[in-house]
């Protein structure tokens, strides 16, 4: 089991984690954050893995992983 | 469950100012992991240079001395000298390095002076909006070369890795990029490596990282790694160009 | 007549061009007219903003620090910006985007307008801005109607003239439509 | 012709080119970007050359090869840029190089910021660079006049063959305003003969330099430099008066400083003060003559500067011993421009009281430094 | 301790030592090589570093470092080397480092010659770098002096976290004379908890810088800048006098052109007029208040400098309206030094027959330029 | 009887400043006798550098602009760009060339400037008194490196040549001595050469000249050239270390 | 037959000349010349080849030769 | 007391050495002095000079114009300094390398000194300027004899005082002594 967070005010919408994801598992949220960019959100927890290449993609460190 | 990604510790949690997807940000956070790892936080001290780099003291939580533009390696140089036991670096753009701090670059790597510089290169002036850097691509658009770069106006982009590493002053010169996961941590072990050669007084030691500038080459985050790693990297090559075994230098 | 205008969003919302568009439509009446964006590093962080100042008389600064109109496309720039304004004055804002509880001032003309909707009535999110400016011209008459189509014509490049001038027109036209209605519902 | 709205560095770039300039030289900085942007788009067109240099360094020294070589050239950056030039500008005017340089200043010292201020005055003025020289200073307050000044500093260079400076700042530089495109009257120019172009056919060497090592050689150039300064004195102040016939008090300012003074001037004419306004267009040579002929009327100056007092010992040095000189000055930054009301509230306070005749320096309590 | 014979450039590396400085970073120039040349003996062997930099700019950056990094540290040069560091000086204004910047100045401008010249006090005391800022300007007029101030500089940088200049020029540091090797009496000095030192067991980061751009950051800096050199106005004025009470004219000079106005002095004296003498040592801040008071008895002032006129601004600022002002200029060169002889001569002119009040201005009769 | 060697006709007939046995001479007079072979004397422009070069414009019979320390480079670039057509010269030093103004070399180079530099490596600051050099060899005693010059504290010799060649925008590259007859033809030609590759716009062409400085060595200028033999080649290669067939750069 | 001529007021006497010679017929001479320095002469012209190779290592541009 | 010399001849003849040497033993006599040798770009084509003013008060300028006394090492350095001397100033020529004719003032004291040739006397003709240095003290007395030693050893460093201070004292011996032996002659 492993665990994502993800700090979306803090998340400018590269979405380079979406990208590398290998789980796929990484979406664009509906709602702009306060900055007025799109961040990221998983959609389905269960399926990560903990790689954290999503979390090492990440130019704004807004990832955080728990293995 | 562990933690297994976290914020590096010298590295504030302030957030950057820097455009969605620049890999300005990625490379901060490889140095200041690499700091972490050698636990340099309390001796370490950073030169800002002047470009997108230059608000480092906002991010890194170490001493900061603020250089003119072009000028990191000297202030770095006078920095060293006074403290030899402390770890001095810069992170310095194209501009910068290849432009206006060309003879700073070559001379304090010529005097082999044991201090690490990370150069990065996004092939553009990116604080000032985005003017044709010494590393702008041949045909590259930007601001000051409307018409694309051509060799008989502009001159060539110039391989700064390649050409530190032909200087006997030099210990460590790689080029690495941070476009995937793969380069990226490629990029990671260099830069610790740099760091690794300044803390046992091997020289001069300089990592070039292909870096992206969505914002002035008006591209996407993503598309702007694609640039990377097609156009960049087949003109830059990646790889360790000099890599110093022992201290001769000592 | 002396009007001066800050005019403020994100990145992308069509600050700057309206700014410029308003600028070129004062000098196309005679005025003078100064247009001041925010620049270099100010702009990072995804924010627009500019002064516009239309004036009968020679314009002395350039950057207004209490404007007498607020043209305002999203929170953030309100929250920089609504403070500013004149007392008296107006503020323009993006109602598709900003809340109303946003807007604290009572001291000032309050014009909420539905940019993005009514943008995308016309046809395009993109020229949300044009709605807001066309409200702004109808609501305080500080320039004629008229001289806008040309000035559009002016600040659109030839080629993509054919493909956008319509659109612009059609968003500066709704724009002005909505704030004929807001006044007919004030009076 | 039509008037057409332009931001102010593009106004640079337009008036050095309809003044002929084909060759520039430069290296990115903020606020004036647009200049190398514009000409970089523009110059290829008419067969001229744009080059980026290497650094400010660079650039000052291939406009003195350019001009040098006897064609109008001209370079341009912002504040820690201008510094980098100094040596340069001073071999310029050393060896009598005619070229242009454009300084659309921003807030310093060191790195400072982007915004405007005027804190480059003495540099420009005085002494940037080593040795007895000067630059002509240039100092426009609208789009308008940084294209016609800009258009200009090329004929004077020519005409002096010395460097010219056009002294911007950031808002004069990023601000648009409606400009028309029409020349400055024409000046006659003296032939370039001095100028590198071979020896062609024979003629015997031209030589550029300013190394003089015999005895007495270099102090008889200085003295002739100094001969054409006074020329220059002559023949070249330029400035701008508003209502000084019957003024108590005269605001003396240049460059956007101006442009926010005469709003405030207006606005204390309204209230019924008698109060002028004197705008030092050449800010060297300064227009010495003007405040001196005043003074004998006027007693009272407000000298506003963006900066923390600079302009203000020309104007101490150039008008009358009885006359009273106060200052108001707001030294850069973001959001740190005066507002014409501030400026108001200043003129009043002066206009009533005023201090003792030997109370006159810098510091005394009718400064106010916000 | 003994009187040794010694040159003034060694002089200057010899009072930097004793001041405990061991750092110098410099580029080689004429006329003073030996500075760096005895410290690259010198500091070796004291463990101290003489670093030869690729540039001026370099240097004045390595000084930049060095003393961010809590040491004394200087580096010298003269004129054309000067003007380059002047980015690299108004940097460490704003970031207020501590330095030490030795100017054995030549003849300019641009290249020039290599003999004495005060050409460079304009860019020294106002602006030569970019900004509103000010470096603490130091004029010795003897190797004994070179010495003392070079030692006493750098009190001066440390106390005032400012760049502080030495300027000499070509005759002083070439010349030798005997040097009591005495330092001036030692002054409180502040601790430099602010200096780089990495953070040392977790204290918060030190951070120098000058780039401030929030909204009204950098107009705080600058006053705070501006109350700093207030308080160097009120605390490191110097100024040597001579005969001043009952003067009907007093000379004004500084460095070598004091010296030799000291002679003429003298000889003025001997020939029953009423001379005195006022030597600036500190040009900036500039010793306003003894010549302001003065001018309360006096009415004429002679000043002498081997340039075309620039401490000459200052005096004229600094006197009383009252005050008759005359110049007497060599503006360097190889031989160009004036002779006592001539400076008397124009005594005795200026002494007799003095201006009308209004006809003070620069380029009158009353102004020799030989 | 013909006359078989004359003084150069570009060449003045003035007397040098140049101490007694100085190498300066030599090379100033290969570069009049490069210009008089090609007819330049009315289309070339010199650029005088400061150095002991300085009188340049004393000497040769062309029109001259005098450059700033470091900067003949960039003021030759400024003349260039304005007269394509004629041939642009300049002869610097090594503490011009390769110490203040390293920035200014290696970008003109890299732009293929369609110049000349002659280099005149002399391992020392001539004209200044002999202080330390970017070229002074390890171990050499100057004035400001008395003792000795050591890497650690002031790093390498650095060979221009070698650099500049790894350029793309340089033509021709090459150094070569005068310290003996059969050097010193081979220098005479290298730098008819680097004229010819610029009348025929190849791009950048270099020369560097090893060089004597007697005074400042306190050398016999016998001494000094047995100096430039055992001790300046063995470390600075004599070579064409580039030369450019087609000029692919038009 | 060849002739060389040598301007003696013009020579610094660095004597590379006399170095160069194939037929060692370059002295130094005995006087001084007016800046001091001592020049050389040439003992025997007939010997000569007019080769240049001393006027070639001349750095002050002394020598003409004749061939 | 006021004293200046200018002292002039090729590189390598001792011009700055003595010049040296003097201040040296002017300041051992608790005079003022200055020292100022010609330098850089001047000192290129083989010539040296300087000027050395002794003065009971604080010295002015220290290079001299019109010095007192010249002391002249060679034939340019004649014609560049002769004519500055002051009137009923002193030369010190050395005879044996100037021919008489080329001293052209009849205003000033001339003293010819066969420097060369007493300098190979004592046994070596580098020590020329010592014995026109002895000539010039004794001729004018303008400084003690007794200081010159001292000074002397002063100015060789340590590890060349034995080998050279005895020669070097030798010939400004026989200086004093020429001196002598031409006062004697002209009185
Ligand atoms: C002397 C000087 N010249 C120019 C500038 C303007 N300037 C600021 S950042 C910069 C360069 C930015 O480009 P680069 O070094 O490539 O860094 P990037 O922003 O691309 O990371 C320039 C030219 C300056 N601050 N100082
Ligand atoms: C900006 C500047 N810095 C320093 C100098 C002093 N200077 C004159 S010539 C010279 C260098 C001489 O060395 P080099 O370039 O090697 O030429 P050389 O005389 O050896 O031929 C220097 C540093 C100067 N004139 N300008
Ligand atoms: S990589 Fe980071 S900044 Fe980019 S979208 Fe993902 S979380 Fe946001
Ligand atoms: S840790 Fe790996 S699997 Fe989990 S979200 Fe991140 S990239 Fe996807
Ligand atoms: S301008 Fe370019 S380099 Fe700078 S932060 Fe934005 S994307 Fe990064
Ligand atoms: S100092 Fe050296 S380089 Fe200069 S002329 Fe003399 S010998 Fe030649
Ligand atoms: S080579 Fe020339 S300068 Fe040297 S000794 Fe011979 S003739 Fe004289
Ligand atoms: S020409 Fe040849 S043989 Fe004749 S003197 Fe010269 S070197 Fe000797
Ligand atoms: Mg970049
Ligand atoms: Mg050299």
């Amino acid at each position: 089991m492993a665990k994502v967070s993800i700090d979306r005010e803090r998340c400018k919408g590269c979405h380079f984690c979406i990208e590398v994801c290998p789980k796929k598992i990484m979406v664009v949220e509906k709602r702009y954050n306060q900055k007025g960019y799109p961040p990221v959100e998983i959609t389905d927890m269960e399926m990560c893995t903990g790689c954290a290449l999503c979390a090492e993609m990440c130019p704004d460190v807004c990832i955080r992983v728990w293995r | 469950m562990k933690l297994v990604f976290d914020h590096p510790k010298s590295l504030k949690d302030t957030p950057s100012h820097f455009c969605p997807g620049c890999h300005h940000g990625l490379i901060q956070r490889l140095v200041a992991e690499a700091i972490d790892h050698y636990e340099l936080q309390d001796t370490c001290i950073g030169v800002a240079s002047v470009g997108c780099s230059v608000f480092m003291y906002n991010y890194f939580d170490v001493d900061v001395v603020e250089a003119p533009h072009g000028r990191a390696p000297a202030v770095a140089t006078g920095v060293k000298r006074v403290h030899p036991d402390k770890i001095v670096f810069s992170i310095q753009g194209d501009g910068d390095l290849a432009a206006i701090g060309t003879a700073e670059i070559i001379h304090t790597a010529n005097r082999g002076e044991n201090i690490t510089i990370i150069f990065v290169n996004n092939t553009t002036y990116g604080m000032t909006g985005g003017q044709m850097a010494p590393t702008t691509l041949l045909g590259q658009v930007t601001t000051t070369s409307p018409y694309g770069r051509d060799f008989q106006q502009d001159g060539y982009p110039i391989r700064m890795a390649e050409m530190l590493a032909t200087l006997e002053g030099s210990a460590y010169v790689a080029r690495v990029a941070v476009d995937k996961p793969a380069n990226l941590m490629k990029a990671k072990k260099s830069i610790r490596e740099a760091f690794r050669m300044q803390k046992e007084g091997m020289g001069f030691s300089f990592v070039e990282v292909l870096s992206s500038c969505p914002t002035d080459w008006k591209m996407s985050p993503g598309d702007a790694c694609k640039r990377v790693e097609e156009e960049m990297i087949p003109y830059f090559p990646l790889g360790v160009y000099k890599e110093r075994e022992i201290a001769d230098h000592l | 007549m002396y009007h001066d205008v800050v005019i403020a969003g994100f990145g992308g919302q069509g600050v700057l061009f309206i700014g410029n568009l308003l600028a070129e439509a004062g000098m196309d009446e005679g005025f003078h007219v100064t247009f001041m964006p925010a620049y270099g590093v100010e702009m990072r962080g995804g924010t627009a903003n500019c002064n516009v100042i239309v004036s009968s008389e020679e314009v002395g600064s350039p950057i207004t620090d209490s404007p007498l109109t607020g043209i305002i496309m999203n929170e953030a720039s309100l929250m920089r910006f609504l403070p500013s304004i004149q007392k008296d004055g107006f503020l323009f804002y993006n109602s598709s985007l900003i809340p109303e509880e946003a807007v604290s001032r009572n001291d000032i003309q309050v014009v909420p307008v539905p940019a993005n909707d009514l943008a995308l009535k016309v046809g395009s999110a993109q020229v949300a801005s044009l709605i807001i400016l066309g409200c702004f011209i109808e609501w305080t008459q500080a320039l004629r109607k008229e001289s806008f189509p040309h000035a559009l014509e002016e600040m659109i490049s030839p080629k993509a003239r054919e493909k956008f001038l319509p659109l612009n027109l059609a968003a500066l036209e709704e724009g002005i439509r909505y704030a004929q209605e807001l006044k007919q519902k004030g009076s | 012709m039509k008037r057409k709205l332009v931001k102010g560095n593009e106004a640079v770039a337009m008036g050095a080119m309809d003044a002929g300039c084909k060759y520039y030289f430069g290296y990115p900085i903020t606020p004036q970007n647009e200049i190398p942007e514009y000409l970089s788009q523009e110059l290829p067109k008419i067969g001229g050359v744009f080059l980026q240099a290497e650094s400010e360094i660079a650039a000052i020294n291939m406009v003195l090869g350019a001009g040098a070589s006897g064609v109008r050239a001209m370079t341009s950056s912002s504040s820690p840029g201008i510094s980098l030039k100094q040596e340069g500008i001073s071999y310029m005017a050393g060896s009598e190089v005619p070229g242009v340089i454009v300084n659309i200043s921003r807030s310093s010292p060191g790195l400072g910021g982007i915004s405007a201020s005027q804190g480059d005055y003495w540099q420009a003025v005085k002494g940037g660079g080593h040795g007895d020289y000067h630059v002509i200073v240039l100092a426009p307050d609208s789009v308008q006049e940084l294209y016609a000044l800009t258009a200009r500093a090329f004929d004077y260079a020519d005409i002096y063959r010395n460097p010219v400076m056009v002294l911007g700042d950031a808002v004069l530089g990023q601000m648009k305003e409606p400009l028309l495109r029409e020349l400055p009257p024409p000046m006659e120019l003296p032939p370039k003969d001095w100028a590198l172009t071979g020896r062609k056919g024979g003629r015997p060497q031209n030589v550029i330099k300013s190394l003089y090592l015999d005895d007495g050689e270099l102090e008889k150039h200085i003295w002739k430099l100094v001969e054409k300064y006074e020329r220059v004195k002559k023949e070249t102040v330029l400035y701008e008066t508003k209502e000084i016939e019957d003024a108590d008090l005269i605001l003396v300012a240049f460059g956007t400083a101006a442009r926010i003074c005469k709003t405030s001037q207006k606005m204390a004419r309204d209230l019924g003060l008698r109060v002028g306004l004197i705008r030092p267009i050449s800010l060297y040579p300064f227009p010495e003559e003007v405040l001196r002929s005043t003074s004998e009327t006027t007693k009272k100056y407000l000298v506003v500067e963006l900066n923390a007092g600079q302009m203000l010992e020309d104007v101490r040095l150039a008008v009358g011993p009885g006359a009273e000189v106060s200052f108001h000055g707001r030294p850069c930054g973001a959001g740190s421009l005066p507002k014409p009301n501030e400026i108001l509230e200043k003129i009043k306070s002066v206009y009533g009281s005023f201090p003792k005749p030997t109370d006159m320096e810098r510091g005394n309590s009718h400064e106010t430094r916000v």
